[in-house]
């Protein structure tokens, strides 16, 4: 059932993105994500970005996010969720270190888990990528709460220039984490998942898919793929643990 | 106490390892998702009911949980006849290695389109088709369900009957009917073999915020624990109407459940919007739970609780 | 925000203090019972529904709570017209004082009868008489109810409005019908002023353990929470077909419930099982929580969100 | 929603009493009861004797309560409950004197109101009427449980000769109670309703009426009277207090 959120602060990322802190808390955990309902528009699959209060972290790319963008504060939105299954840190998180790679709004649930891992002492290392300079998210928050940043863009106009694997590499050949977290366009999971199987690393991948539901009822956003058959985003998911 | 119980299923000469069917239109799009539902318990797996062309659907939302059960106007999307069989083929090839039976599922918006599907579909060689004649999610579309009117639903039995060559049917009935018995009893006498009782019942769930239905569709069908009595009453009603087995369907959550849907006629459970509550593992455990209680109640098998609240 | 919210009802020319209605069958079987309903806050009551000859209802159990909702059979029982009349004339001089309109209700097995005990009670001078032609619960007795069938229910609405003299009719319609529309449109064709949508959904609660129904008549109306979503589906069906006002009836908890059923074009709300919930005083609590919301929704009035969905 | 019972234990309290002993508790207070279902057969309403493991005290005086009476230990019971308001302690019971008038099977929700009375170090006098010595309930178990009996009966085989409001009225005398407590027939009730009145006692009532669905639904428990107007014995009772 839909609850209804009303929009307290609106945050620039940047260009494209903007983050909606709303008006009370949903209690979740890193990885969920929720069904946002604009009625008499649409219903969309966005990351929880923090919990308490709710926060969504949103890229204006079509018709959806873009009417999410013209919110105003004190207008309201409506959520169903949480949904899915979350990340999950190791049982003993202090000293260890984690790796964590994220492309486009990716980047968004993992700084909520970020956050957590850090307050629990573990050593975050957060690779994002970027086509291009401006589309870089959440960098400067990320350091700001504790973590080591590199920054890799397609162009090279910040950080690195490549695919956000180069720096996940460089982050793996440093020290062996302790696990390797992603969230992004599938093309960069699967590289991530391809690199994490040839060093034997444990990693945890956040899957994208449309979804209708989010329930795990209608089949919509089945991943297809050799590792996982038959496997739902929604309740299977979003996170796969490997 | 019984030492053990045999939850093997007899329907229409199938031989189903259990009674509890995956019903139609929860995860059964594709064939791995069949075939998972086959590996974690299902006896049997319904495929998502298909028409004769491809459908997207409604617009998001599209399903909510309202608090005592699901309402969903997903809005029958498929890929149309010609696509599915080709699903259905693969899913059939899996399914028989692991011995649990195939069911197909189709729908149309004329007689002459349920025969059309039914033959297109009984290509892939199911083990049983059933025809939704009761969906009430495009009820704008085709206007009143076929199963309201024991002539119209007749005329869909007799039509797929046909073109199913060989293939046993059975008929998905809807609850919101003065009378479901004596649907039952026009489709049997039609040549139904089997009849599914029940389809979801048409509600409508609004926001009072938003001051609007929450599904884009604005209603839809109401499944999970707030259908269970009305399903029990129909089977119940099926059971004391017709002579055919019954996959008992509706509300379905616990082995519990399916013992009481057993109780009231059944001969199969469908189940669901139980995987919503507790995941694909629960057609499995929902086996293993009924397997519990029959053992409890010094029952070795199925047929000793079957229509128990008739005797 | 606004300051004052005005909750009074017009309602074919009476004048309600606020839209929530006792519903009937639940408390209303005395005039002390019922003038307690009116102080603990109800905007009108009506009374239980009474037939022509003293019916004691079926045997115990009658009624339980099943989890998401409440089934009854509890079987009609009732005084008989001849009795009910007094009791009702009784209520009526209580309840006139407190400005808060009664609604008889009445039932029959046949056409003829329904006309009789809506003459003998308008001896009362209630303000409605409410026309139960869909109780579920009496079905092996009377057959499938009025309420299946447009011809049924448009003929004891001709017969009541000719029996009633002058008192406006509301036809109480059943939910287990493919188009509650087509019967609304039917009986208001026949001459009925309102509706009531709608009365229980027939059901069947089985206890595994004890292997039967556990209602002594086995089947029963559901009630309540699980109610909700198909009557709202109802009313909206209703306030699509039909420019008479509606009462809009099942699964009303809260002042938020009331809203929605409003907002899906309702212009009282009934209100029965939530007394189990809540007890008697729900009324009122109901009718305050609907007061709230529209000063939090800054609406001065039940007009600014009646049939809001429809916009 | 009924639960399955199975009787454990039965015991004998008089020529036509007895009490089942279930097999687990049913969350409930001094007061309340349950209907209990025998699938066939019939639904009634019993009071509450003991809460945990629950159990009813049964006078066979028809079909339903014979029918109670033929349960063998191992054999099956269905109860829907608890129901209805409960007996209210004063909110420091300790020291204070209560008194408590029971007819017939009302002393068995005397006794459970008695036993967690003494348990907060209430002084308890229980007066228990009946026609003849034989029919007097519970007299020795509460005198165990620590209670002060006074036993009357109308043909005076046992304790005094008449009815138990004389008992009721000698207790008041010698020392003024905190509160009276009454379950028994409704002529009892009104005798002790008005004894009390007539002392300016605080007083609840426990009252007796067919039941039907025992939801406070169908009006069928209304119990009439000056006192109480469209007052319902299963849900605005079984228990008045003024
Ligand atoms: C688990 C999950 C978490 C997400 N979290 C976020 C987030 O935190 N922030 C954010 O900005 N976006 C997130 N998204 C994506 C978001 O749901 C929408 O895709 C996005 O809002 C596009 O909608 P649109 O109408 O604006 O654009 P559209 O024009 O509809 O689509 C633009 C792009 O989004 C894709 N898309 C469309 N519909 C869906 C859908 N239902 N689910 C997934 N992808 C879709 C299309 O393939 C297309 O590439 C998430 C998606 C998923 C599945
Ligand atoms: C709140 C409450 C608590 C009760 N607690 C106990 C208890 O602890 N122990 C006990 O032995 N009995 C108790 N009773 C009475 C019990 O419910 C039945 O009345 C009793 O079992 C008689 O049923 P029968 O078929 O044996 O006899 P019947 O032949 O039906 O009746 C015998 C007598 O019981 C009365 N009676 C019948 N039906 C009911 C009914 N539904 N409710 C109340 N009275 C009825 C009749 O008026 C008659 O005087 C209680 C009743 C109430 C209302
Ligand atoms: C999301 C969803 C989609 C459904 N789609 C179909 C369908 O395509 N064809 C069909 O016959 N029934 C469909 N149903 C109805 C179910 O098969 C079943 O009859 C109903 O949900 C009641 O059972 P349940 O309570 O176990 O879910 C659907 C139900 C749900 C919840
Ligand atoms: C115990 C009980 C008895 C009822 N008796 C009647 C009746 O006599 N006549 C009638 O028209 N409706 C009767 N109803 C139906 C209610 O008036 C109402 O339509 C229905 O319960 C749905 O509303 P609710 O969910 O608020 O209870 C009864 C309902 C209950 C629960
Ligand atoms: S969106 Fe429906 S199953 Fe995942
Ligand atoms: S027994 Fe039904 S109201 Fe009390």
């Amino acid at each position: 059932m839909h609850r209804t959120y009303t929009v307290t602060e609106i945050r620039d990322e940047n260009y494209r993105t903007k983050t909606l802190v709303l008006d009370r808390a949903l209690i979740a955990k890193p990885g969920q994500f929720a069904m946002v309902w604009l009625p008499g528009v649409d219903e969309r699959p966005f990351s929880i970005a923090a919990a308490s209060p709710l926060t969504l972290t949103v890229v204006a790319v079509g018709p959806f996010s873009e009417r999410l963008h013209q919110l105003g504060e004190g207008e309201r939105l409506w959520v169903r969720g949480p949904l899915g299954q979350p990340f999950e840190l190791p049982a003993q998180p202090s000293g260890k270190r984690l790796v964590m790679v994220g492309g486009g709004y990716g980047v968004a649930p993992l700084r909520f888990l970020a956050r957590e891992a850090l307050t629990a002492n573990a050593a975050v290392e957060v690779c994002i990528g970027a086509r291009t300079a401006a589309d870089v998210l959440l960098a400067e928050r990320l350091v700001m709460d504790g973590a080591v940043v590199r920054v890799m863009t397609e162009d090279g106009s910040r950080g690195g220039r490549g695919l956000v694997t180069a720096a996940l590499e460089a982050a793996v050949l440093e020290a062996r984490p302790a696990s390797v977290y992603a969230c992004g366009p599938v093309p960069m999971l699967e590289a991530v998942e391809s690199r994490c199987l040839a060093h034997g690393l444990p990693y945890q991948l956040s899957w994208e898919a449309r979804m209708r539901c989010g329930m795990g009822l209608c089949g919509t956003c089945e991943v297809h793929g050799r590792r996982r058959e038959g496997w739902l985003a929604c309740s299977d998911g979003p996170v796969s643990v490997s | 106490m019984t030492d053990a119980v045999d939850l093997t299923c007899e329907f229409l000469g199938l031989r189903l390892p259990n009674p509890i069917i995956l019903a139609s239109g929860v995860i059964g799009t594709s064939a791995a998702l069949m075939v998972r539902a086959a590996r974690e318990g299902a006896g049997a797996v319904t495929a998502k009911s298909c028409g004769p062309g491809p459908r997207a659907g409604h617009p998001n939302p599209v399903a909510v949980d309202w608090g005592h059960g699901v309402i969903n106007a997903i809005g029958l999307s498929n890929p149309g006849a010609v696509a599915e069989v080709a699903l259905l083929a693969d899913a059939q090839a899996r399914l028989r290695s692991l011995g649990v039976p195939l069911i197909a599922s189709v729908f149309g918006g004329t007689v002459e389109e349920f025969a059309t599907v039914a033959r297109i579909v009984s290509g892939a060689d199911p083990d049983l088709i059933e025809v939704n004649v009761s969906c009430p999610n495009v009820a704008d579309e085709f206007g009143t369900p076929f199963a309201a009117s024991c002539a119209d639903a007749a005329a869909v039995t007799e039509a797929v009957k046909v073109a199913a060559v060989g293939i046993p049917i059975s008929l998905k009935l809807a609850p919101n009917v003065p009378s479901i018995g004596r649907i039952a009893a026009a489709v049997v006498e039609a040549g139904a073999d089997a009849i599914t009782a029940i389809n979801t019942m048409p509600g409508m769930v609004i926001n009072a915020d938003a001051g609007r239905p929450v599904l884009s569709n604005r209603v839809g069908g109401l499944s999970g624990p707030a259908l269970k009595p009305i399903a029990l009453r129909c089977v119940a009603e099926v059971a004391s109407a017709v002579e055919v087995p019954i996959i008992g369907t509706g509300g379905v959550m616990t082995g519990r459940d399916a013992a009481e849907m057993l109780m009231a006629g059944a001969t199969a459970v469908g189940v669901g919007t139980a995987v919503w509550y507790r995941g694909v593992s629960v057609l499995g455990e929902i086996a293993d739970e009924l397997c519990a209680f029959l053992r409890g109640s010094d029952c070795a098998g199925l047929g000793d609780i079957r229509g128990r609240i008739f005797e």
